[in-house]
C-alpha cells in the first residue's frame, strides 16, 4: 500500500504533482507519474482548499495520469486527443524550473536592493491649464464605457463558468453509470462519441477510471486497436457513484 | 560607492533642492563631506559630459537639466502635458464621466488597472477635478465642467445612455468586490 | 551636446519610463540613434562612477537610482516597503519576467492553471501592463519597469539564469503545442 505523505498548501496542479514527485524522490518521468497518479486523485478529491474556479484544470491533470498511468497497464491503450494535449512531463519539468527561478526573484524582491524613479509628487505639479482632448465627441465616450463594461463582465462570470466546466464530471459519472444500467454493456468509443471537445473526453475517460476504481464497471479490451467494453460490474453497488465524487 | 554618487542619486530621487544638513542625516557623513562631495559631483558632470548639472544656492543644492536642452526637455514635457490622450487616459477618464466621483482605489477596480500616473495627468490637464468629499480617507474625482462643456454637454446626465451605464449591474457587483480583490 | 546626454536631461525631465520612439520625436534622431545614444548612456553612468543608471525594457527607458543606495533613498523618500508576494503572484510574475510578452493560455500552460484572476490582480498592482501586440486575437502580458526597479535589476536580462529560461526550447514546444491545441 502507498505511504501517503502529508502534502504542503499547494497552489496548482502542477504544484501538488510536484510535491508528490519530489516527496517519492523521484525525477519527472511517465513512470513516476504513473506512480503518483493515484495519491493526486485522492488529493483532488473531496479537497475543500481547491478553489472552485481552479478544480477543472486539477481534474484535466488527474485526467492526463490516469491516462498515463492506464497505458502502462493496457499498453493498447490510445486516445488521440488525449494524445494531442501537451505532455505533462515537459510541462512539469518547465513549471519545475519556474518554480526554482521564483525563489530566487522572491530574494530579488524581498532584498534591499532596489531603484527609485524621481519623485512623481515632486515632479508632476505643473498644470497645463485646460487642455481639452482633440477628436473626442460624447459618442467617443458612449463606446469606451461599453468596451469597459464588456471586460469585467468575464471576470464576474469566472467561478460559474469554472464550476460548469467541472461539474460536467458529475454529469459524466451519472450519464455512464445510467447507460450502463439500462444496457449493461457499452463501449468507450460509444460513450464518447457525443464529446464535443476535448475536456468532455478527458473528463469521461477519467469519469470511466472512476467507476473502474470504485468497481461499478469491468473495462475489457479484445485485441490491441480494439475498443473497450465495459460491462457493470457484478458486485455494483445500487448507490449513485458521483455521489463519492464531490465537486 | 563614492559620496558624490549617493548625493547624486538622492538629489535625483527627492526631485526638488535638498539642504547639506538633510543630505549629511541620511548619508551619515558630515556637513564639510557633503561639501566636499558636491563639489566633486559638480565636476564630474561637467567633465563626463552629462545631461545634468548640479545648482546650489546657499545651503541647498539641486539636480537640473543644463540649459542647452532646455528647449528639448520643454517639448518633452509638453508633449506628455498636451499631447493626444493615450486610450488608458480616455478610460480613466470616461468612467469617471459615467460613473465619477470615484477613489482611485475604485477607479482602479473598475478598470482593472494600476492608474495613478493617469489620475494626475488628467489632473493636470484640467480634465478632472479632486471632489470634497472623501471615501475610506481617499479623495474622489469627477470631471470638470470644462471637459463636459467642450464635450457639448452641460451635466454628465446628457452622456449617451447615461442613466444605463450609470446603474449598469457589471460595474456595481465589480466595485462591491473591491474590499475583497485589493488583497492579492 | 552629445546624444547621450541629450537623453540623459530628458529620462531626467520626463520623471517616468519613456518609449525610444517618444525619445526619437523629441531629439529628432532616428529610433537606432536612439538606442545606440541610450547604451552609450547607460555604459556612461556606470563607468563614471555615478548614482543613477538606466533600466531598458522593451522599448521603454528609464533613469532610476543604483540599487545599491536602496536604502539612503528609501529613507530620504519615506517609501514604504513593498508587501510580500504570493506564491501564485510570484509564480506569474517570473513565468511573465523570463518569457513575456505571453498571452493569458500561454501563461495559463505554464502554470497549469487559469490565470486570469492574477493577472488582474498584477494589473491593478501595477507589475504588469497589457502590450499593445496581440496573439491569436489575445492580449498579451509582460513584467513593468516599476517591476525591474522593485527588485533592483536594470533589464530581465540581468535576472539569475535568463538567457536558460527565457530561450529554452521546452518551452517553446509547449507553447506551440498550445497553439496548434488552440479550439476555435
Amino acid at each position: 500500500m502507498a505511504v501517503t505523505f502529508r502534502i504542503e498548501k499547494f497552489e496548482g496542479p502542477l504544484d501538488l504533482l510536484l510535491q508528490l514527485v519530489e516527496q517519492e524522490k523521484l525525477a519527472i518521468s511517465e513512470i513516476s507519474l504513473a506512480t503518483v497518479a493515484e495519491q493526486f486523485v485522492n488529493h483532488v478529491q473531496g479537497n475543500k482548499e481547491i478553489a472552485p474556479e481552479e478544480l477543472a484544470d486539477f481534474l484535466v491533470v488527474a485526467a492526463k495520469l490516469m491516462y498515463i498511468k492506464s497505458k502502462m497497464l493496457i499498453p493498447a491503450l490510445h486516445d488521440d486527443e488525449l494524445e494531442e494535449c501537451p505532455d505533462l512531463e515537459t510541462q512539469l519539468r518547465e513549471y519545475q524550473r519556474f518554480v526554482a527561478a521564483s525563489r530566487e526573484i522572491n530574494a530579488l524582491w524581498a532584498g534591499s536592493r532596489r531603484s527609485y524613479s524621481r519623485d512623481a509628487r515632486a515632479t508632476r505639479t505643473i498644470h497645463a491649464g485646460f487642455v481639452p482632448p482633440q477628436g473626442v465627441t460624447a459618442d467617443t465616450l458612449l463606446h469606451i464605457m461599453r468596451r469597459v463594461i464588456s471586460r469585467l463582465e468575464p471576470i464576474l462570470q469566472l467561478p460559474k463558468v469554472s464550476i460548469e466546466r467541472a461539474v460536467t464530471i458529475q454529469e459524466k459519472i451519472k450519464d455512464l453509470y445510467e447507460r450502463i444500467k439500462g444496457h449493461a454493456r457499452t463501449s468507450f468509443r460509444a460513450f464518447v462519441k457525443g464529446s464535443e471537445n476535448r475536456t468532455e473526453v478527458i473528463v469521461s475517460f477519467l469519469a470511466l477510471l472512476e467507476l473502474v476504481k470504485q468497481r461499478f464497471v469491468n473495462v475489457e479490451q479484445g485485441e490491441i486497436w480494439s475498443d473497450i467494453h465495459i460491462h457493470r460490474h457484478k458486485d455494483a453497488p445500487e448507490f449513485d457513484p458521483a455521489h463519492n465524487f464531490q465537486v | 560607492m563614492n559620496i558624490d554618487a549617493k548625493l547624486e542619486a538622492l538629489l535625483f530621487a527627492s526631485a526638488k533642492p535638498c539642504t547639506v544638513k538633510r543630505l549629511a542625516e541620511i548619508t551619515g557623513a558630515d556637513a564639510d563631506d557633503v561639501k566636499k562631495g558636491l563639489d566633486a559631483l559638480a565636476v564630474r558632470l561637467e567633465e563626463s559630459g552629462s545631461g545634468l548639472m548640479l545648482v546650489r544656492h546657499g545651503h541647498e543644492a539641486e539636480l537640473v537639466t543644463r540649459p542647452d536642452v532646455a528647449e528639448m526637455v520643454g517639448a518633452l514635457l509638453k508633449a506628455e502635458a498636451y499631447g493626444e490622450l493615450t486610450r488608458p487616459s480616455l478610460e480613466a477618464l470616461t468612467i469617471l464621466a459615467y460613473r465619477g466621483p470615484l477613489t482611485r482605489p475604485e477607479l482602479e477596480q473598475v478598470r482593472g488597472v494600476q492608474s495613478s500616473l493617469i489620475l494626475r495627468n488628467l489632473l493636470l490637464r484640467g480634465l478632472i477635478e479632486e471632489h470634497e468629499e472623501t471615501r475610506l480617507g481617499q479623495s474622489t474625482y469627477g470631471v470638470t465642467v470644462d471637459f463636459l462643456r467642450a464635450l457639448g454637454v452641460s451635466s454628465v446626465s446628457e452622456l449617451p445612455d447615461y442613466e444605463d451605464l450609470r446603474g449598469n449591474a457589471t460595474v456595481a457587483d465589480v466595485l462591491s468586490q473591491l474590499d475583497e480583490a485589493q488583497q492579492p
